[in-house]
């Protein structure tokens, strides 16, 4: 496979190089690999940091700016960064107010930011969590590392964001996070494998006129292998997982991401089917958000999230937001 | 008795097996991971070897929680935290002595080990490292080569069994054939110890 | 290839249907493929209206609103829309100000342009037309037809939108996009060959290690092939090719833009490497966007746009845009 | 004499073979153009075919009015607006008489191809439909066997050419080596004159 890249030692400082030049808003430290908003820490407000592997880009540093994460910490690309990374973004963003950590539910990010969260109150910085794991796709939770975090992150650190943006208290922030994660499901699938810059080669075969149901964002193979299916039998199941999953009262926000590669000529399709679905389950859609926000480098494939929100949820989610992925009201 | 030289030959032992094989851990780590385990590794063990050589390291104990705390502070992931606890509450478990008895680095090595499974909560028969650390850990008294073959023989009885824990779970019954990387490399961990040691 | 798709047939009107429920704030007519404006025609006020083949989302339906274009005519994948199409938009469009065609030099394009100027103005509707033609990689242009319109389209689109969104008389907001244009110069390199849905393969072989310089975006190969090379390699050859053809004075807006499948991790990865060589050669950088913004389907690569701006043309990309593709400021 | 049927059978006739080479226009316009050939006249000749059962047409210039503005409506990229000339300027030609001769068919159809010169501003040896449809119209006089046979050899001709208009001359040189799509399928056109005349 081919990259446009120079060597696979170099591709996350190397981004955020360049992400430091195309975003003079932000305070990128490509050294200590840490992207920050250049007005934190916010007096009295509560900060947000969150971070993951890399080559799941915008996500996590692409959401930084007001109206949603105070600080990203990028790590290795599919790798948890370290906590050394989350502590000094939790020291860069903290007023006082105390940090919220926005954690997708992997063993490795599980384990870094606790590391770092004890680091940190060490330090005398308040520290509190939120576990994001809303993927469907995996069950028997007994028997696994638990439901991995994926669409549903977007969802988290964009309404938990402008929570704290409005100078709530951290309980109140952390709640708040919770209720999303909460009232969020997710189900994705894969058309290709996507190729990490260290191995080079995709990640696992998929034959021609095969597809992967119930993948995460890590390049892992999903639950199961099936004959090719057309958007609308993809959105018949992935809507359906998720809904048999928590068959929603209130209106939802929905989120169509994109693996990375799938055009958004493609994605915006899958969404007409997506929305039929809903239609069908007697589900009213608030707001509806389509394109490449949780990806899996070059993987071609879509995923479906639904969240339930209340209005206060629906007004946090409409809150003006300014980040390099996620922009509107300001 | 076991001076810190002979564990920070341990280390580079180590660093110098995972350099060799982290191709192989790699794609150990691909199709029931995300291939990344390989190069985790070399990062954090390039880490410790420059970590050991530049900061004085007079006792084991010294030498082993700074090589844990090296991995935590670059690995990330979830062996980083996993294979950094480990190497730390080892260390912390061999106090101050300037050198100690196999027996004592065996008994803090289950000391370490104990400190993994309570971290991680995974237990034998999970398909982890654990399966390959738990048996390495019993065969201690006999030798680091009884101990090495143990290892050895615990990475690949994964193979047949179905993951509970860490990434390769999500799979459910897919994993089910594939032998785990971080398994694999606790044998590499404890198989370097023959190496160091010359016993 | 898999695609995301129902049948090839349909793919164009699925995706307008995707994007019609996504994006209440626009009218999307599925049936005649334009896609307006929710509060045009604007009273006073120019509509700008473009339009192109699909499959370079979100170029030209994602760049429809408040601050950009009027109304957008989707054609079929890589076809350049009919004239009827192009007609009922400017209808919809024009407040009496007249309509701005923004044509992306294609012959197609050019041609069914042409026809829907005579069109409308036999309706009584006054066009003018900007061609962009910024593709450095097509030479001679006596022997072929002429430079291809490729990112600096996005430039003329939302520096002409708030020209016209001022009030600008339709002579002015034309003569601004013509300035645009004039100053602006790309160049793109693929690393693989796109799917287009009719053909369902890729549009041309790509060997490992192998890559194309000087590709459109259509999926046409490129001028010339050569061995894989290095993000900074690339970075080198197309900024070199840029600032051959036009050496700026000015500072520049640069366009990082990636063809579909190229991961942002990799997209950021060679913005720091464009970067370094504008700077190697003094080009003082104004503004930097890093993307999918022009795209070709699931073509991986990426295309390097620079514009040189004064201080008008700065303040006008800056204004304030609402699209579903480029937003900021409201 | 030719009258408002033949014209008609002439369009069913292009449409069928536009069915069945489809996919070989579209292979064709992949190496030098878009890939998308195939489809646009698949596209536009399943219109016309609809538009003349739907509609009236009882003189020849109407049914290649009608055939040509379907094309220009539904076609879109280079080939719409050129094939939709094409027909229209050669209807237009023909006027409102009930039967044509051969020979103002001839005529008309060299107004037409003039037209499209005009509009793209191609010359013979372009590499485009102009290299199939000059030799058509001068071969017409030889009757419609005489004008396919040329069509196909002018479309065969464009093999080594460079193009010097429409997607391919981005090529430059690379153009080299492959058969123009839009002269195949003015091949096609012509060729189906024969199978819609019986001559
Ligand atoms: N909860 C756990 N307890 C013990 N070991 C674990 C646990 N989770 C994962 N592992 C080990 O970690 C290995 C994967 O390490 P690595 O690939 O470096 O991290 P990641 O899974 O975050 O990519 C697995 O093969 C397994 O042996
Ligand atoms: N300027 C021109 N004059 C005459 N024919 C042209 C011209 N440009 C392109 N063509 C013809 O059109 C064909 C391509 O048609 P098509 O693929 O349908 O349109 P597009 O190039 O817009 O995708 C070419 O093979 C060529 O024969
Ligand atoms: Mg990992
Ligand atoms: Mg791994
Ligand atoms: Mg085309
Ligand atoms: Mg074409």
């Amino acid at each position: 496979m081919k990259m446009l890249i120079n060597v696979p030692e170099t591709v996350v400082a190397d981004a955020l190089r360049g992400m430091a030049a195309a975003h003079p808003e932000l305070t990128v430290d490509v050294e200590n690999r840490v992207v920050v908003r250049r007005d934190a820490p916010m007096a009295g407000k509560v900060g947000l940091v969150s971070g993951g592997g890399s080559g799941h880009e915008p996500l996590h540093g692409g959401f930084v700016g007001p109206g949603m994460l105070s600080a990203a910490c990028p790590g290795e690309v599919f790798t948890s960064p370290v906590p050394d990374q989350m502590l000094r973004a939790a020291a860069a963003v903290n007023s006082g107010a105390g940090v919220l950590f926005i954690v997708k539910n992997y063993t490795g990010d599980v384990l870094n930011f606790d590391m770092a969260a004890e680091l940190a109150e060490d330090e005398g910085i308040e520290i509190a969590k939120v576990l994001v794991n809303d993927d469907v796709a995996v069950t028997d939770s007994l028997y696994t590392a638990g439901r991995r975090g994926t669409g549903a992150t977007l969802f988290v650190e964009k309404i938990a964001g402008a929570a704290a943006d409005e100078g709530q208290p951290l309980e109140r922030v952390q709640s708040v996070a919770r209720q999303v994660n909460e009232n969020s499901r997710s189900f994705g699938v894969a058309l290709s494998a996507c190729t990490t810059p260290a191995k080079g080669s995709p990640t696992f075969d998929l034959p021609a006129g095969e597809l992967e149901l119930g993948i995460g964002i890590h390049g892992e193979p999903g639950r199961e292998r099936r004959a090719m299916m057309t958007s609308g039998e993809i959105a018949d199941f992935a809507v359906q997982a998720v809904l048999d999953d928590l068959p929603p009262r209130n209106p939802v926000l929905v989120l169509v991401n994109g693996m990375g590669a799938t055009p958004l000529l493609e994605l915006y399709g899958f969404n007409a089917e997506v929305q039929r679905v809903l239609t069908q389950r007697g589900v009213a859609v608030a707001r509806t958000l389509v394109g490449n926000y949780v990806t899996s480098l070059d993987m071609a494939g879509a995923s479906v999230t639904v969240c339930q929100v209340d209005e206060e949820l629906l007004r946090l989610w409409d809150a003006p937001v300014s980040t390099p992925g996620l922009r509107w009201g300001m | 008795m076991l001076d810190a030289d002979f564990f920070r030959r341990w280390m580079t032992a180590t660093a110098a097996s995972v350099h060799r094989e982290a191709d192989r851990l790699t794609a150990l780590d691909s199709p029931i991971g995300d291939a990344d385990h390989g190069s985790n590794l070399q990062r954090g063990f390039t880490a410790v070897t420059a970590a050991l050589e530049k900061e004085e390291t007079d006792t084991p104990g010294a030498v082993l929680v700074l090589a844990g705390r090296q991995l935590i502070s670059t690995v990330g992931g979830a062996s980083g935290p996993l294979y950094g606890t480990l190497l730390r509450r080892t260390g912390k478990a061999l106090g101050d002595a300037a050198e100690v008895s196999e027996a004592e680095f065996a008994e803090a090595l289950r000391a370490g080990v104990d400190a993994v499974m309570q971290l991680g909560g995974a237990a034998p028969g999970d398909k982890t490292m654990i399966d390959a650390l738990v048996p390495a850990v019993a065969a201690l008294g006999d030798g680091f080569g009884a101990a090495g073959t143990a290892a050895e023989r615990g990475a690949e009885a994964t193979t047949p069994l179905q993951a509970r824990k860490g990434r390769a779970s999500y799979l459910g019954e897919r994993s089910i054939g594939h032998q785990d990387p971080g398994a694999t490399s606790s044998a590499l961990l404890i198989a370097a110890l023959g190496e160091a040691g010359g016993k």
